[in-house]
């Protein structure tokens, strides 16, 4: 017994030492992020894009003045009460100043219900989709920088008719994220006057889909509208379908945008016959490129790459943290949804990914400024969501995506 | 000051997860530690109490069953009412396997329970979950909120433990010893042990059922994961060898050491795993790859050369699981039978074993 | 001189103990039976021979050397085989494979083995290629003694070798007895027919709670009266 | 009607050799060692990823063909998963030889993280192929269509099962893998070197996880939880044929393979009979009907 108890004094001192680490001229923001559990290849590059955007703060004469930016890492494994439980320690122990995060809207639903909002944090997530989190209420303050399923599911079933389909298979992942957008997609794409010839949920991490497919592919389906995250069952999905020659045109959102999808299926096998929708910016080409001119060299030694799905949110929703905090010019709780509206939108000096130093200028000098990030203009709605644009990402004469913005 | 409130919020939390995994945990240890039941499927019974209560007392939404807008304590109620049919039906095909098959079977079926709970839209929104649970006390001011549901649950568990306390002394809970110590003496002494036994199944799988409820309405959110194998059944049992099974006070400890290793390492991790640990790895690294293909290793160990960042740090939460694991086996080979190991009823070691052995031994 | 031989054996299973200083010995080429009532830790001395029990006290010897914290395959390899009471043969192995596996520890060549033992055993002949789960109750503890010969022991411990089986069945396995211990293999076995058992014995132990009550050649016990009113009357004695 | 033959019976046979092969694993440890290994899903995931290195570590890659590299390598990474797994199990599983079981499930269950957690913190997290691109099927009388990997995988596992019945039952640690599995007592007394007949349990039944989890990642892809996300199939493999019972196993494996994808198809009308989200529940469902209505698998009696 007196072992055990000095067993627990021990885990307390850790305890103690861990508490203090932050020290006096740091600046602490919570990232909640999936970091294990099933979508942990998926999570990586968003943290790394976190990562960066927080480098580029701090390189770029910190926040406030001077201080150091630190992102306190919570692991909330695409669950619930795990949400909670990182969230609980990002607000109680980091004293975060905000929370950017949780990954999977089951994830984020629980922690922002039964932490963040009662705690007054405002949180900012980069990959959280679910439609049920505009509806919260949350006191302004949850915000997402990643467009709610309810629009790219319109903006893919149009680019669908677009492109002169008329009937369609579906097929999608039973998860949070999935199934929220391939619900949208299916009456966006009825109400365009698109037939849904079969519409089929199914289990990820399955090890072959061949028997849904060949069912699907019985409607006289001119292509298969796939909802899935590329790891746990879209490349499977793509892969058996080509394989057996059930599909050979695929219409996908932005769970499958990944280039582990070209590497693993071939560019050839894929080339003119994939659709792959992301959310992208205005001015893409000038702020993406910025973004991404800086996030490749820094991590594609890791494996991530700038186009991974969702990085850029997640570079774009911690940056938007960092200017909100420099806007309220401290690291007041409370000021900081109303900071985080006004350096989103215009009018203002626009700023672009990696221009810290031209922002805290501009803040300094008592200027508006308008962020562009490199996923869109992150122009806030009543309810904290980005409308977004789109952009259209198929495999073109290269080994890679070309990619074009939906207007 | 900010801080130390800060640490007072969390040992809140702590306490109120520690609380409900300590509900879960007591109502395993009705059905293994008292009865010997390998239920390997707590995860069903948690899915049931979680999905009954939050949709009787959401509001109404269009993506699945509700509006009924009930009481928090009256979901609640309901949702370990339901629990009585389905352990039942469930415990009365299963109760009779032997050990491991029982866990191999609860297992399978709660993985169906939670298959279910996951694919029937109509009903539970699926996979995207059921959201604006109510918490109680929400409207109450911080600190006082969090207090009282911490203070909720903490009375709970303590509740059950006097309940359980009581039955484990009373003539039900020894002859429930007596069938797990040996039932071919408890089947001579004519009792009917497969009821008992029954019993036993349907009260703990009703207390999981309120460990269920409670998650719900604290994390005022439920989905499908939620009811995962790894947290809501491996954990538990985790929890409650660790504490030591068949002892209520075991379970409450192991649920509460346990959960706070699983919630504090995470904060820990990165700092027992010092910065130099990579400049440690470093050099082997760097002989490594001139001969080896840099395909075969994922991520470089050394410090990324642009960003200046230590990809161990990405690594933190691997090492945090792998650590979890290493201290269930220390504590495993350390406290074989808990840390606090069972107490057995006195008198029943007296009394019971000899009257067991006679009863073993007549017919020869 | 003493082939096995146990000194003050004190022990049991865990906690319990169920043996408290116990002694006894076999001799070469003896056949020496343990009787007692139930629970007296008959089937308990047998298994300290093996290495089975949790000992506190006392030594085991084997031929004058010292075998007391063997495991039991070293135990084996000394030249000790030992014949539980029940589950006593590999159920789901044939008859010969069932007999390879007693001669696990052998490396030579143990074929010729197998011949003598269907000789002894003229029924596993015809069943050599059946499970020997399938088999009779008393083909089952042929299997098994053929399989504890296997190794040529020196000593061969039966554990109620005649339980459940029937009265034909049981002077087969005493006719069996008696023919294995005429090629010198030293015995040691617990009974619950102690007159049957004593008929062929050259010693006898009786334990009772535990403890050694009486030790005498087997003529001797039987034409005990105590012994006689004990065990060789109306059935067993409860020890209450 | 074909395409219940290519899509349903082709790959239900493919996915099951991969089941049967994971269960005669399960079933060997736990007739052996009694216990179920909640660690074996991982196993082949670490047998996956040893397999991936040695392939890449060596010039094979680039020299020999896939194919040709695999023969090579497979073999290697048996070897060297197994022995990863003996030193497991003489640090984690060895000193509970002798205690209850439930405290080796739980110590197998705290294995399970740390082999998943070592295999993220050493290969990451991210997704691995072992074979890229697209293989065009075979065709077979114009209609049948097979893959040719998943020829190979069939021709690869029904090898590895008739080794395994060679093993079983004409060398002698394979018989006293199957005395110990009957009577573990007895088999103590009998002279049975039982830590011997443990390691060649362990050696066998990681060899053959190595070989599933190649086969897994082959027809599908390589990633952390590959492994485990097949386990609870891999445990009603064990189960439907008779836990312990090797050759139940493989049987056992095939037949849940087989129901998995059978319960997609278009039995009645055109829809999947069973929502396909239920596709996982097919196998658990088999599992409890078996374990209530004849617990001792689909063979009674012969054991082996």
């Amino acid at each position: 017994m007196l072992k055990t108890v000095k067993q627990v004094m021990l885990a307390g001192s850790m305890l103690a030492v861990a508490m203090t680490a932050a020290s006096a001229d740091d600046i602490v923001v919570g990232s909640a992020a999936g970091i294990t559990g099933p979508i942990a290849e998926l999570v990586a590059p968003i943290v790394a894009g976190r990562e960066l955007a927080a480098k580029h703060v701090n390189e770029q004469g910190g926040l406030l003045d001077g201080d150091t930016l630190v992102l306190a890492h919570a692991d909330s494994q695409c669950d619930p009460t795990a949400g909670v439980d990182a969230g609980n320690k990002l607000v109680n122990i980091e004293q975060s100043v905000a929370i950017i995060g949780a990954s999977c809207s089951g994830a984020t639903n629980g922690m922002v219900q039964s932490v963040t909002i009662p705690a007054g944090v405002m949180s900012i997530s980069d990959s959280a989709t679910a439609p049920s989190i505009t509806e919260l209420d949350d006191n302004d303050l949850v915000f997402r920088v990643a467009a709610s399923d309810a629009y790219q599911g319109v903006a893919l079933a149009q680019l669908a008719i677009n492109a002169g389909y008329t009937k369609l298979a579906m097929t999608f992942s039973n998860d949070d994220y999935n199934a929220g957008i391939a619900s949208v997609f299916e009456q966006a794409f009825k109400d365009l006057g698109g037939e849904i010839t079969g519409s089929q949920m199914h289990e990820p991490e399955k090890q072959s889909y061949r028997s849904e497919l060949s069912t699907l592919s019985g409607g006289g389906a001119e292509g298969l509208a796939l909802f899935a995250y590329y790891g746990s069952s879209g490349i499977t999905i793509v892969r058996n379908s080509l394989e057996n020659g059930l599909f050979g045109k695929f219409l996908a959102a932005d769970g499958m945008f990944d280039t582990s999808v070209i590497e693993q299926i071939g560019a050839d096998a894929l080339r003119g016959n994939i659709m792959i929708t992301q959310a992208a910016s205005d001015d893409a080409n000038v702020s993406y490129q910025a973004y991404a001119a800086a996030y490749g060299p820094a991590y594609e030694s890791q494996g991530y790459a700038a186009s991974a799905p969702y990085a850029a949110h997640g570079y774009d929703a911690a940056f938007l943290v960092a200017l909100a905090i420099e806007k309220a010019g401290s690291t007041d709780r409370a000021a900081m949804s109303a900071a985080l509206r006004e350096v989103a939108s215009g009018p203002g000096t626009v700023i672009r990914p990696g221009e810290w130093a031209k922002a805290k200028a501009a803040i300094a000098a008592g200027e508006d400024i308008n962020y562009e990030g490199a996923v869109g203009n992150n122009d806030f709605d009543a309810n904290g969501d980005v409308t977004g644009m789109f952009s259209v990402n198929t495999v073109g004469d290269g080994e890679g995506y070309t990619t074009d913005l939906i207007r | 000051m900010e801080q130390l409130y800060g640490y007072f919020l969390y040992s809140l939390s702590l306490l109120t997860f520690g609380g409900i995994y300590a509900i879960l945990c007591l109502g395993l240890n009705i059905q293994w530690g008292f009865t010997g039941l390998f239920n390997a499927g707590v995860a069903g019974f948690f899915a049931i109490g979680a999905y009954v209560s939050a949709i009787l007392t959401a509001p109404e939404s269009p993506r699945h069953l509700g509006g009924y807008d009930l009481p928090i304590p009256v979901g609640v109620f309901i949702a370990m009412v339901v629990c009585v049919p389905v352990a039942w039906a469930i415990g009365r095909v299963c109760i009779r396997l032997r050990s491991d098959y029982l866990a191999i079977a609860t297992l399978g079926i709660a993985e169906i329970i939670r298959l279910v709970f996951k694919n029937e839209l109509w009903a539970t929104n699926g996979a995207r979950g059921v959201s604006f649970v109510p918490k109680p006390f929400e409207a109450w001011d911080s600190p006082w909120d969090q207090i009282a549901m911490a203070l909720v649950v903490l009375v709970i568990v303590a509740l059950l433990y006097i309940a359980i306390e009581l039955a484990r002394t009373s003539p039900w809970g020894r002859l429930m010893a007596a069938i797990r110590e040996d039932e071919p003496a408890a089947l001579a002494a004519g009792k009917n042990v497969e009821r008992f036994r029954l019993e036993a199944f349907v009260i703990g799988a009703v207390v999981m059922a309120l460990g269920g409820a409670m998650m719900a309405h604290y994390i005022k959110f439920v989905d499908p994961k939620m009811a995962e194998p790894l947290k809501a059944t491996f954990l538990v049992w985790v929890m409650l060898i660790a504490g030591g099974s068949g002892n209520n006070k075991g379970a409450i400890l192991g649920a509460m050491l346990l959960w706070f290793i699983w919630s504090i390492t995470e904060t820990i991790a990165p700092i027992i795993i010092p910065d130099s640990f990579a400049h440690v790895v470093y050099p082997f690294h760097l002989v490594a790859s001139w001969f080896l293909p840099e395909a075969w290793m994922a991520t470089p160990i050394a410090p990324d050369p642009v960003t200046g960042l230590d990809s161990w740090d990405s690594k933190a939460p691997f090492l945090r699981v792998f650590l979890i694991g290493l201290a269930l086996q220390i504590v495993l080979q350390k406290f074989s039978s808990g840390i606090l190991p069972e107490q057995r009823l006195q008198s029943l070691a007296d009394t019971d074993d000899a009257s067991a052995r006679a009863a073993r031994s007549s017919p020869s | 001189m003493s082939v096995l031989e146990l000194t003050d054996i004190t022990g049991g299973y865990g906690e319990t103990e169920i043996l408290h200083s116990v002694s006894m010995r076999v001799d070469e080429k003896e056949i020496v039976v343990i009787i007692g009532p139930n629970g007296a830790g008959k089937s308990t001395a047998m298994k300290a021979v093996f290495g089975l029990l949790n000992l506190t006290a006392g030594t085991v010897r084997l031929n004058d050397k010292d075998i007391t914290h063997l495991a039991p395959e070293q135990v084996v390899r000394k030249g000790v085989c030992y014949v539980p009471q029940v589950g006593n043969v590999f159920p789901n192995l044939s008859v010969e494979e069932n007999l390879e596996m007693g001669a696990y520890v052998r490396t030579d060549d143990f074929g010729p083995r197998i011949q003598e033992m269907y000789e002894l055993f003229p029924d596993l002949r015809t069943k050599r290629s059946e499970a020997a789960g399938a088999l009779s109750g008393g083909q089952r503890q042929m299997v098994a003694m053929a399989k504890a010969l296997m190794l040529d022991p020196k000593i061969l411990l039966l554990d109620e070798p005649t339980a459940g089986l029937s009265p034909k069945y049981r002077g087969e396995i005493f006719r069996v007895v008696r023919d294995i211990n005429s090629i010198g293999v030293a015995i040691l076995m617990v009974e619950q027919n102690a007159k049957q058992a004593l008929n062929i014995a050259d010693r006898g132990y009786i334990l009772v709670d535990g403890q050694n009550r009486m030790d005498d050649t087997g003529p001797a016990l039987l034409s005990n009266p105590e012994v006689g009113e004990m065990f060789l009357g109306g059935g067993t004695d409860k020890a209450a | 009607m074909i395409d219940l033959l290519n899509f349903h019976i082709i790959p239900g046979l493919v996915l099951g050799s991969i089941y049967a092969l994971g269960a005669i694993g399960v079933s060997l440890v736990f007739g052996i060692l009694r216990f179920a290994n909640f660690a074996h899903g991982d196993t082949m995931t670490l047998g996956t990823y040893i397999t991936y290195t040695f392939i890449h570590l060596t010039p094979l890659y680039g020299i020999v063909a896939l194919p040709l590299a695999l023969l090579i390598a497979v073999p290697a990474a048996m070897i060297a998963t197994g022995l990863i797994v003996l030193i497991i199990d003489r640090l984690f599983y060895r000193p509970f030889r002798n205690s209850p079981v439930i405290i080796v499930v739980i110590a197998s269950f705290g294995m399970m993280l740390m082999i998943r957690s070592s295999i993220e913190m050493i290969w990451g997290p991210q997704l691995k192929a072992m074979i890229t691109g697209i293989q065009p099927p075979w065709f077979f009388f114009d209609t049948i269509r097979v893959l040719p990997k998943h020829v190979a995988i069939l021709i690869a596992a029904l090898v590895l099962m008739g080794i395994i019945h060679y093993l079983l039952s004409h060398t002698k640690i394979g018989k006293a893998m199957r005395a110990m599995a009957d009577s573990p007592d007895l088999a103590r007394v009998t002279g049975i070197d039982t830590e011997r007949v443990v390691k060649a349990t362990w050696m066998i039944g990681t060899a053959l996880a190595v070989a599933a989890g190649v086969f897994l990642a082959l027809d599908g892809q390589m990633k952390p939880l590959m492994g485990f996300s097949v386990l609870l199939a891999v445990f009603a493999s064990a189960i439907l044929g008779g836990i312990g019972r090797p050759y139940g196993a493989m049987a056992g494996g095939l037949v849940i393979g087989v129901a998995e994808e059978l319960s997609t198809y278009p039995w009645i009308g055109d829809g999947p009979l069973l929502s396909p989200g239920y596709k996982a529940g097919v196998s658990f469902a088999i599992m409890v009907a078996m374990l209530i209505w004849r617990p001792n698998g689909l063979f009674k009696g012969k054991v082996f």
